[in-house]
């Protein structure tokens, strides 16, 4: 913290103190004054030119929370009405607000192509990714909030930590004791195989399936409908071979694998990468009944 | 995760709506299982009247179906059962891998099968319960 | 990570029974409902004719049968239901206990029933 | 303090790669990284990455054909490096279950690709860089490596040596974005730099918001040269209003461009009368952009790419994802209307400069992927040719980092090898604007006295940082960046384009000068120390602001015409005078411009320029 400048001036109240203020937070306040009165300006001048044409501005319910700020401590809904333009996504509408009206609306976000996951939210009821999603395609007014049954950290940021360790705990990465020998030779897989598990390596990771799953939202121990998915990618790779398979299916079978599973098909609605995973975590429960039926 | 974080009454209120079918399945499918289990205890007391005497069963048999509410709640149950069958089967379809893409479609026939059976037996279950 | 999940227990055979007691249950509920609601009226039921039909083999240990599935699927279904709901320890074990207890009265009234009305196991 | 052997600074595929070759060589190694690494941009890549994996292709020829692309400003021990490594390194990432598309045999496909004289593009779907990023986090997830994620790189532990040659470097500091706490990182080995593109000095790119650059700014503050800065690619059917890229594949098809007038520009206008819409990136980008110049743009912005006389049976078959694509990111169905399409920043071939082993001319710091440039794209990169980078260079630098007997580099970085100074007439100062009191949130270079031990260092350098980051949120009223990075992206766009003649080049420096200056009034109106983004933003704008000016230097200083880049005034490639580098060093404050050769000479023999046609 540097220790020269004068106190910090908290609001605009203080400015009716009566001591003689220092020259400097004299023009301090003068300039925030005049900040203040331009930002007014500019807001009526937003607000008479969205009176003009109504329906041109989109009308978002911004969930905002803030562990710190006096004003934010209490969760609440904030209003931005956000000029549309044809093409617009959520994403784009919440970017706009933040650069335009406040600068502290807090998201993630960062391909804007629906690759790197990071913007999974819970926009009017349910789990999507804004960049994503057409403005164009939902009712007004727009309500975004942050992934259910996941901490909130800020405004629209959650905790993905959780969501991070499920995912790790299932082995997530290929394992093998048949590597070929040859230099520069490749393990074949069938097209057929790659196909079989191609839907399955889409994943990037949103947590939209794990927010959307009621079982998860109940039960932490739950693996959840990606961490499932991910464990299906590698069950299901024939490179991997008979002996990995098995190993694989012996962590589904715990008791919070697959058959936490309810099959509510929720997790598989909100994928925004169309992987059908109740259908693959189905598969994997049929896989490991017929693993046990073995040792009968 | 199950920390569910409290936003407020702002949006608690009204959650589910935004439940789709295959929750709405779920909810249905663990009630009507309960009211099976339920049922079938209080079946079996109710049956179990026969260890006692022949009389003391058909009596309490009898003058149990003569009420209306029994009878009403009979059809509770048919309505219940008849649900649960149908959404059984459309999971135990589900667990085998078949027609998961209609899985949606499949509950609402449930839905719509079970009101139809149901409406159909009335006449059969009130039946005597009048005269 | 893995290791987290300690509480190791293959679930897969009371998930596959789960399915199998339904499978079943389906074709018997069916004809039982429709045998006493349908084809004998509920009210006209009389000790006598439960007793015709429990003498006959077929019927007795079809009847057996269904309660013992019923049961297993009943509670089995209400076990899950509560740990699914995240019970766990002690009241896991509790839960367990008194659902066991209960299908084994259920069944054994049941049983005592069905030989009551079939006057002993018929043969 | 965290300490490590090997920091890795950016968790995308060369900073994961780097990571695992350092902890190969027995390395403690830790990623820090402002996004989780499954969320970094290398997973947006689709085509594939080329390799000389087959019979009938060789290293040799990937090497020529690199040459041939770069427009002969690549130098020739990289480039050489890259194909001979390449085929190696994706091997390995099928042994690691990188799920490639496969032939009838079981084997990974390869398809054929602008400018490679053979199918050597090896690839999964239209999802490439999403497999490998994974597949890497995946070994990263098994090897046990630590990960800060969401821990921001603000600055480099550097000495303050005179010359930049005999600094090193012994660690970063970080700030935690979840919690706002700054911690030094000790790096007892060495430091890699794995942070990206830097696409968001333009307002239009098919880069993400993340990347802004921050590991060539950072470098470049702490005196690393960064080389041929002013080579830009633009891809020229990029989404209006995302900058989602439509592959060239709509074009390979059939798909047609038409201008407002429903002319079929290509032809019409004589841009490419024989190769038409199938001319390469940069000739359809001046198209369409001379379009849009001459009022002939739909909305004074883009043009139509139209597809729908290929019919829907095939677009399906063969397209299938550039239709969600459409919908998803622009609201339109390319098979009821014409897509909108403009050109967009795409890649940037310059950044800090290495040798083939990925170090810096600072001991101890290393750059790896598209932050760096060892100089293998020259003037244009090939398509599918940055996945291998990442991995061939990413690997070398976590192997050198963490201490593995390797061969001398060739490519000599700093002032060590030949050099000439530069000179370029600009038309205000460039760099830091004194006495604007912008202070310590505009320091630059070498953190702290060379006499220092390391661990001081890095302390010192921590306790600066924290300093400005005190004084950026004691500014609550300040400037807000967004205004400022829009205004510098704006005129980036504008002048610093596709298209770059003299005047533009000259407003651009002034408006960043503009921009710099409002830059050191900027605030930050959030005061939370909770996730706090608009911090992170202002401070990405503050390197958005230094890249912009850097490539505006190198593209007014070079005058020709080579590759990318494009000058009104000089329309012909000039070998006689401009075969060499442009460099940037950060000296106290304002850049200095200087010159290397480009280096020809191969393992055995010399690459000849050669007039590019294709
Ligand atoms: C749409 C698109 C398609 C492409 N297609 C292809 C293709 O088909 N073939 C091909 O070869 N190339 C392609 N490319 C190019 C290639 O994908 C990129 O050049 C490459 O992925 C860059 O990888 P990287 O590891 O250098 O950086 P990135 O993957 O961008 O990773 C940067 C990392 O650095 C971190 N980081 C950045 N700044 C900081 C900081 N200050 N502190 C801490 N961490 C930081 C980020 O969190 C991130 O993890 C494509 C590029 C794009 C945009
Ligand atoms: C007649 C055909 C029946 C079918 C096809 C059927 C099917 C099913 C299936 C498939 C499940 C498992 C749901 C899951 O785990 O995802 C289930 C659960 C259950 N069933 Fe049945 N069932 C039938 C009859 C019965 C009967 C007669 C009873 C009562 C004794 C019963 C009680 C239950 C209960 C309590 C559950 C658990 C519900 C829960 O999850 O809370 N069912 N049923
Ligand atoms: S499975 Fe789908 S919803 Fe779940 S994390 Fe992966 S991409 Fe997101
Ligand atoms: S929503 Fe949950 S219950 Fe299963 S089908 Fe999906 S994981
Ligand atoms: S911003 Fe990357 S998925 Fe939406």
């Amino acid at each position: 913290m540097s220790t020269q400048l004068p106190e910090q001036v908290d609001d605009e109240s203080s400015a009716d103190e009566v001591e003689p203020q220092p020259e400097a937070q004299e023009r301090r306040l003068q300039k925030k004054r005049d900040r203040a009165a331009e930002q007014e300006r500019q807001r009526q001048a937003e607000e008479a030119e969205k009176a003009l044409d109504d329906e041109d501005t989109y009308h978002l319910k911004v969930f905002r929370y803030d562990p710190e700020i006096a004003g934010k401590k209490e969760p609440r809904f904030d209003d931005f009405h956000v000029p549309f333009e044809k093409g617009m996504t959520v994403l784009d509408a919440l970017m706009y607000a933040r650069d335009t009206y406040d600068s502290s609306l807090t998201f993630r976000h960062s391909c804007r192509q629906a690759i790197c996951g990071s913007d999974a939210m819970f926009v009017n009821g349910s789990q999507r990714l804004c960049c994503k999603t057409q403005l164009s395609d939902l009712e007004e007014p727009v309500r975004i909030e942050p992934l259910p049954h996941a901490e909130v950290v800020k405004d629209l940021v959650v905790d993905m930590e959780h969501f991070y360790d499920q995912m790790e705990a299932v082995e997530p990465y290929f394992q093998t004791n048949d590597l070929p020998d040859g230099e520069l030779e490749e393990q074949r897989q069938s097209r057929e195989n790659r196909e079989k598990v191609k839907m399955s390596t889409r994943c990037i990771w949103c947590g939209a399936c794990m927010s959307s799953c009621n079982i998860a939202a109940g039960d932490n121990q739950y693996l959840g409908p990606a961490a499932l998915n991910k464990a299906y990618r590698f069950t299901m790779d024939e490179r991997e071979g008979e002996e990995m398979k098995q190993q694989r299916l012996e962590i589904l079978e715990q008791e919070h694998g697959v058959w936490r599973c309810q099959t509510q098909f929720s997790c598989t609605e909100v994928c925004p990468k169309d992987i059908p995973l109740t259908e693959h975590i189905q598969e994997l429960k049929r896989e490991a009944v017929k693993n046990n039926l073995k040792f009968w | 995760m199950s920390q569910s974080y409290n936003r407020g009454r702002i949006e608690d209120f009204g959650r589910w709506r935004e439940f789709s079918a295959g929750m709405w399945a779920w909810v249905f499918h663990k009630f009507t299982g309960w009211v099976l289990v339920g049922y079938l205890f209080t079946h079996i007391a109710v049956l179990s009247t026969a260890l006692q005497s022949p009389e003391a069963y058909t009596t309490t048999i009898q003058s149990l179906e003569s009420l209306l509410v029994v009878r009403i709640l009979e059809v509770g149950l048919l309505a219940v059962a008849v649900f649960h069958i149908l959404n059984g089967l459309r999971l135990l379809f589900v667990d085998l891998g078949l027609g998961l893409e209609s899985q949606d479609k499949s509950f609402y026939a449930s839905l719509l099968l079970t009101g139809a059976i149901v409406v159909a037996s009335v006449p059969t279950f009130l039946a005597g319960v009048f005269g | 990570m893995a290791e987290r999940y300690s509480s190791f227990e293959r679930g897969g055979r009371r998930w596959l029974w789960q399915r199998i007691t339904a499978a079943f249950l389906v074709v018997v509920l069916a004809f039982h409902f429709f045998l006493l609601h349908f084809v004998h009226h509920a009210d006209e039921v009389t000790f006598a004719m439960s007793q015709g039909r429990m003498q006959e083999l077929t019927y007795f240990s079809l009847m057996i049968l269904f309660l013992l599935t019923a049961t297993f699927h009943g509670v089995n279904g209400v076990y899950n239901a509560l740990v699914n709901q995240g019970i766990s320890g002690t009241r896991k074990t509790a839960a367990k206990l008194v659902l066991g207890l209960a299908s084994v009265v259920v069944i054994v009234q049941g049983v005592r029933t069905a030989l009551a009305w079939a006057g002993g196991v018929p043969i | 303090m965290h300490e490590h052997d090997v920091i890795v600074v950016g968790a995308g595929g060369a900073g994961l790669r780097a990571a695992i070759a350092a902890q190969e060589e027995g390395a403690d190694v830790a990623i820090v990284s402002k996004l989780h690494p499954v969320r970094s941009h290398t997973g947006a890549a689709e085509g594939g990455i080329n390799a000389a994996l087959r019979e009938g292709d060789s290293w040799q020829d990937h090497a020529y054909d690199t040459m041939k692309g770069s427009d002969y400003l690549g130098d020739a021990p990289a480039i050489e490096t890259l194909a001979q490594d390449s085929p190696e390194e994706v091997i390995q990432l099928e042994h690691w279950g990188m799920a490639f598309s496969r032939e009838e045999d079981g084997r990974v496909s390869q398809r054929p690709f602008g400018g490679l004289s053979f199918p050597r593009t090896t690839y999964a779907g239209a999802e490439t860089g999403h497999q490998l990023l994974h597949t890497m986090y995946e070994q990263l997830v098994k090897r046990g490596i630590e990960v800060y994620d969401e821990w921001y790189v603000l600055d480099l532990a550097v000495s303050d040596e005179p010359e930049p040659e005999d600094r090193s470097c012994h660690g970063v500091v970080g700030y935690d974005i979840q919690s706002g706490t700054i911690e030094g990182f000790r790096a007892r080995d060495g430091v890699i730099l794995a942070t990206g593109g830097l696409g968001q000095v333009y307002d239009h790119t098919t880069n993400a918001v993340a990347n802004t650059g921050d590991g060539v700014a950072m470098a470049y503050r702490a005196g690393v040269p960064i080389e041929d800065m002013e080579f830009i690619q633009f891809h020229p059917t990029t989404l209006p209003s995302t900058g989602v890229l439509i592959t060239e594949g709509v074009r390979g098809e059939g798909g047609i461009l038409y201008n407002e007038e429903g002319e079929r520009f290509m032809f019409e206008y004589g841009y490419a009368n024989n190769d038409g819409e199938l001319a390469s990136r940069d000739v359809v980008s001046r198209a369409e952009l001379t379009e849009v110049n001459e009022g002939r743009g739909i909305e004074d912005e883009y043009v139509h790419l139209d597809m729908r006389h290929l019919g829907e049976e095939r677009i399906v078959d063969r397209l299938e994802n550039i239709i969600h694509l459409s919908e998803d990111f622009e609201g339109v169905d390319p098979l009821e209307e014409p897509m909108p399409v403009k050109p967009g920043q795409h890649y940037a071939m310059g950044g800090i400069e290495t040798d083939e082993n990925g170090e810096t001319c600072v001991s101890g710091l290393y750059a790896a992927g598209e932050c760096a440039c060892a100089s293998v794209h020259g003037s244009n990169r090939l398509g599918g040719n940055a996945l291998p980078e990442l991995i061939v260079f990413g690997a070398r630098a976590g192997h050198h980092a963490a201490g593995r007997d390797m061969k001398e580099a060739e490519i000599p970085t700093g002032k060590r090898g030949d050099w000439e100074a530069g000179d370029v007439d600009t038309p205000v100062e460039p760099g830091d604007v004194p006495g604007t009191g912008a202070g310590d949130a505009v320091a630059d270079g070498g953190a702290a006295a060379s006499d220092l031990d390391p661990d001081e260092l890095v302390q010192r350098a921590t306790e600066r940082t924290q300093v400005r980051i005190e004084s950026l949120l004691d500014n609550e009223d300040g400037r807000n960046h967004a205004e400022i990075r829009s205004e510098v992206q704006e005129s980036m766009t504008q002048h610093v384009n596709v298209f770059r003649e003299k005047e533009g080049l000259k407003q651009a420096l002034r408006d960043i000068r503009e921009a710099r200056e409002k830059y050191a009034e900027v605030g930050v109106a959030d005061q939370s120390r909770t996730f706090n983004t608009d911090l992170l933003h202002t401070i990405e704008t503050r390197n958005i602001i230094d890249l912009a000016e850097a490539i505006t230097l190198g593209a007014l200083a070079r005058e020709e015409f080579r590759g990318a880049h494009w000058r009104k005034e000089h329309q012909e490639r000039d070998d006689e005078n401009w075969l060499k580098h442009t460099l940037l060093s950060w000296n106290g404050g304002s850049p200095e411009l200087w010159f290397k050769p480009v280096i020809l000479e191969g393992e055995d023999k010399r690459y000849e320029p050669k007039i590019r046609s294709y």
